[in-house]
């Protein structure tokens, strides 16, 4: 058992920091919420490169076979880096369906779907109710799957709503295919889930990073406002959120069970939130603008909270695990 | 509740009760800062004017009722639950009006306030600045005196209603010399005049909200002027009470937003969020209580009472949003209100400036 | 409708309030809690004197017959000063039921109890299951009652209970005699529970002026506390809490409907809580100690809260109201 | 969850588990400030110190095993699970010993550990004085030099266990002409030495808990300072983080209480309540996640492990009043919990103090 990344680890996620920081995020993001895919996309080519969609897709695919740390790992950097497109769908959660499906039907469409998304060349969404009613991005998606217990299919796009996160497409989507049984929908869903969670806990960092950085340079009545006791107050509570949040989803990534799973992306959403609520003050209205770019996380940050299990779910989740019976450990 | 109301006050709600019934649109109008939603929230507010709904308790010769406060809450209760349109002539009538009928000259309210009581004349409040947030008194734009009147220099932001509005009124440094609070002036002056240059701001969500307006050498009339020049800071703070109070969020807003969300919350019981539902409904009905009980009362620090509705509207549409679940990331009533929402404790003057000041005025803390 | 104390209310609080502060309220409450009524019961014949024990009984059976207004200003005060007894009980409910008896069964004891009570000759306490599983102070108490639904009867003594609050007692009691049935049980308990808001209105309002006082007053780091931010914006979070929910305890005394009663319930007792942990928290460990006395008020409120329907309890009645399909004024 | 522990770890948890199956006391022991209470919990200590348990961590010579952080933590997630009584020697423990292993000399710790693991003697800590709440450096107690030692007077309060204790520790000033935290001198002194008088404080809800430490006069020797004379603020620092910290308030002690308020809701579950048991749960593992991460970790600033746990478990105990209602005023061991908990924000340095560490140590705020 560990709980903290590996120096390997910690490497990977620096390296993607730098290739995130240096890849103009906001301008792709800008067009992605325009309907232009084309900067977003060289930006998923980039992760590709860095192996990020390769992940968690089995190494006879031509995936990397890594762990569900990994996946966080990677997950929470492009959360700190708002990174547009349909993140625990494209590298968690269709990879782990489609490598369940190579093993009961070898050699259908799911191998050819697995290569692509290893190697970039592909993105996909789905919609599983009632954790996930739209599925994200299926504009921008080759792949759009609909789950519905444990039967898996294809879909094809039907009404579109939009999100307060402008770059966010939410697509209602019907049946396009025959359905496969699928025997790892819950594990699929649950990493998606924690993927979710660990974005969540990357985009607050980025929140706190925010506020701090205003902080330290707004002047008001004479002196840096970081240096108010009532701005210092509220992001000690929001680092102190999400402190507590990270080791939740390192044991989820150990365990992956729904409980842990659930507690993650509760913690997640909740530490995100006050951190998106609390920069919001602390930036003042600047901070309210489109311009400025804080809204880029503050609505991320509300948007994905709601999705993949809103917290209300994941908290009976938890609470039916607590109280079935099993030990506590 | 038996609210126990006299004769005349039950005949005003039933006017307006009868009245929003038979007008109000069905269907919202469309936003407010486009060229489309001008045009009809100005044509609503002059059906508004016709039926001397748009300014109660204004004297009659401005277009008012003259009726008492009471009636002005009644109206407000009756108008959001009816889910009446943004009133877009709000800056004006809440925050400019007020202060001419406590500061202005004859001459200017008998000139401004019938055509702001119609809509004729929009108008967008000027008070920040880039430098000067919630410390107003760090103003920078300058009114130079000229022959006549003044000359305006600088650069306003977060002006509501900028874009589609016709006038508007903020501070500006009159004497550079003087520190702070003292030397600002209180000026009225024209967004179609030679000089002003106003760029809208998108909000986080990309919808328009605010607009930045720059300011060259813009002259402005003596005319224009509210109180003694030099004492704009004590006659704007008369405003910012109104600001920070009742005129701008009324309680009958908060009262029908409560309901909506308790209709919502019956359509598939949760009895998980059901105690905070009640709770946004429990504050929604101590801001009313609080409202009516301040009709017979001493002014109430206007501090505390932005305080709570600012923290109220923030956690009544954190809940609506989870008894949403799912489904409210693409219910744009609810995210809506909650991003608008999320700008009520940054706005006249962040909540961490209310707090203080309640601390200080109200509860005697040393400064 | 009124929402705001006449001038001959206030006037009535400032007269209850000049008295017990120099009644020695302090030390009545710990001989109380030691189980020596003594010193308290004459605090409660002083407070006979004014009137108050008498606000709530027909002018017939010797009392004032004042409005439930006027109730709840004097309770605010008692809970001010944190009298020991049972006020809600003495003062609203038990007068009440005994009122209605008397409508139904002229002649009766109920008349007699009611001259008791009104002279301060008597206090009452009662069990009413679920809001109020124990009765209070049934030591001290002349009269014990038993409600279960809409029957009332006597009750004798049996096992007890301490609170954390050291001045209450509170006993299980079992039936000693017939009972009747009385229309008023709802309006009686609903006074009860008013009568216990306001009591907690009161009690936050003495724990924020007594932060206050202590952190003007309290050097650290070489200045009032009371100047630090910090300890302002909590301060100020528990002065909007008291501010509005007073007019909820008014608007309930004007309608004495379930809803309002309850919301009035509710936002008393987060807001007395509120003003409890932030006035132990300004005062640090000096607070926590019982001869300081803030401990009085801070047990008082919590023990308060519990009691007279837990606000779980009201916030299940004011959802169950409001969607009954009652117009909502 | 799958803990992954090795064999080493593994064999210790059921050793420890085994043996608290047998041996941990049946019903609670009489209040550990009372005279009853103080001979039952140091007869508990000897016997956990007969099996090697009382202090898992310590080196073999002074009573421990040499054992890895690790089974510290597992050590202390037993303890709370079985519903041990509370460590009558926590302030030696966990305060007095982490010190003399940093700074102590050989002799003292020869001397001064192996009966405190036995509760042999036990330790009572003496940081506050009545001037000096959270503000530590405003300490006035003075040490004056004298033959072959010091000579104590002054007051100190707050001191947890001092009506049973032994021994205490804590910092004087031993120069008075330095400022705040300079000239301060770490020493240990025996609390039934000439001079010295012990006056329990009861706490809010009548239940005793600490006590004042008046000085008069008090004489110790050289050999009973810790580390340099002058030095002690350095000294007591590594203390203060320790108390901050994990060891006082060991995650085993919040996952217990978490399991207790989930057993006590499933009851009767309320769903009303179901979300805010769940957080508290949740706050508990997130709690002991922490602790296991950080033993592979660079260490965390201590504030941010203080300001969890303590808010932590004000609202754990919230929580569990009100799941309980209005029978939870008549269980003092919930009622119990909720006062210790309001002490949690207080002592050990206020949370306020603790965020203003967190935004400059850790985010780099301004002073």
């Amino acid at each position: 058992m560990r709980l903290v990344p590996s120096v390997e680890q910690t490497g990977f996620a620096t390296t993607l920091h730098d290739m995130l920081s240096a890849a103009r995020v906001p301008e792709a993001a800008d067009s992605w919420a325009e309907g232009n895919h084309g900067p977003g996309r060289q930006l998923w080519t980039q992760l590709a490169d860095l192996g990020v969609t390769a992940l968690a897709i089995p190494a006879r695919h031509g995936g990397l076979d890594a762990t569900p740390i990994d996946l966080v790992i990677a997950a929470e950097e492009l959360g700190h880096h708002a990174v547009p497109g349909p993140i625990p769908e494209t590298l968690a959660t269709v990879p782990t369906l489609l490598a369940a499906l190579t093993e009961t039907v070898p050699g259908g469409e799911a191998e050819r779907w697995l290569s692509e998304l290893a190697a970039g060349r592909a993105l996909a969404t789905l919609t599983a109710p009632p954790w996930l009613p739209f599925a994200v991005d299926a504009d921008a998606a080759e792949l759009v799957l609909l789950v519905d217990g444990d039967a898996v299919g294809t879909a094809r796009r039907g009404t579109v709503h939009s999100s307060m996160d402008r770059t966010r497409r939410l697509y209602e989507v019907e049946s396009a295919g025959p359905v496969e049984i699928c025997p790892a929908v819950g594990r699929a869903l649950d990493l998606g889930a924690l993927v979710c969670a660990a974005q969540l806990l990357g985009a607050g960092r980025a929140l706190l990073e925010a506020a701090v950085a205003h902080a330290r340079t707004r002047v008001q009545f004479g002196r840096a406002i970081g240096g108010f006791q009532a701005v210092q107050q509220r992001l000690a509570d929001v680092a102190v959120g999400l402190e507590f949040a990270r080791p939740l989803v390192y044991a989820a990534a150990v365990t992956l069970t729904p409980r842990d799973v659930s507690a993650a992306k509760v913690a997640c959403s909740d530490a995100a939130n006050r951190a998106a609520r609390a920069a919001l003050q602390v930036h003042g209205a600047i901070g309210y603008t489109q311009e400025h770019g804080l809204g880029r996380w503050v609505t991320k940050v509300r948007a994905l909270s709601l999705s993949w299990g809103a917290p209300a779910d994941h908290r009976a989740r938890v609470m039916a695990e607590l109280t079935k019976g099993a030990t506590w450990n | 509740m038996n609210l126990d109301l006299d004769p005349a006050a039950l005949a005003f709600r039933d006017e307006v009760r009868g009245w929003l019934a038979a007008n109000a649109p069905r269907d919202p109008l469309p936003s407010v800062d486009t060229p489309a939603g001008d045009a009809a929230h100005r044509a609503w507010e002059q059906r508004l004017a016709g039926a001397v709904l748009a300014v109660v308790s204004w004297p009659g010769r401005y277009g008012g009722r003259a009726a008492p406060p009471l009636h002005t809450l009644l109206f407000e209760e009756e108008y959001h639950a009816a889910g009446g349109p943004v009133r877009i002539g709000q800056n004006g009538l809440f925050l400019l009006a007020p202060t001419l009928l406590a500061h202005g000259t004859q001459e200017q309210r008998d000139r401004i306030l019938p055509p702001m009581a119609r809509a004729d004349e929009v108008w967008a409040q000027a008070w920040s600045e880039p430098e000067a947030g919630s410390d107003l008194a760090a103003i920078r734009s300058r009114a130079h005196r000229t022959d006549g009147g003044w000359r305006l220099s600088g650069q306003k932001t977060w002006s509501s209603r900028a874009t589609v509005a016709d006038r508007a009124f903020g501070l500006f440094r009159s004497d550079p010399a003087a520190e702070r609070h003292r030397g600002l002036t209180y000026l009225m002056f024209d967004l179609r005049a030679e000089g002003v240059t106003v760029r809208p701001i998108r909000q986080l969500d990309g919808n328009p909200g605010f607009a930045e307006i720059f300011l060259d050498d813009v002259f402005v009339p003596d005319a224009d002027v509210i109180g003694t020049p030099g004492d704009g800071w004590r006659v704007a703070m008369s405003t910012a009470g109104h600001e920070r109070g009742l005129t701008l969020r009324a309680p009958g807003r908060f009262v029908a937003a409560a309901h909506r969300l308790v209709s919502r919350w019956q359509e598939q019981p949760d009895p998980a969020t059901r105690d905070r539902v009640v709770d946004a409904w429990i504050g929604a009905q101590a801001y009313r209580m609080h409202a009516f009980a301040a009709l017979d009362a001493p002014p109430t620090e206007a501090s505390l009472t932005k305080l709570f509705w600012s923290e109220l509207d923030v956690s009544l549409h954190e809940t609506a949003l989870d008894v949403l679940g799912p489904h409210a990331e693409t219910d744009p009533s609810w995210t809506g209100g909650y991003l608008f929402a999320l700008a009520g404790p940054i706005y006249a003057g962040t909540n961490e400036i209310q707090r203080g000041l309640v601390a200080q005025r109200v509860l005697g803390l040393p400064r």
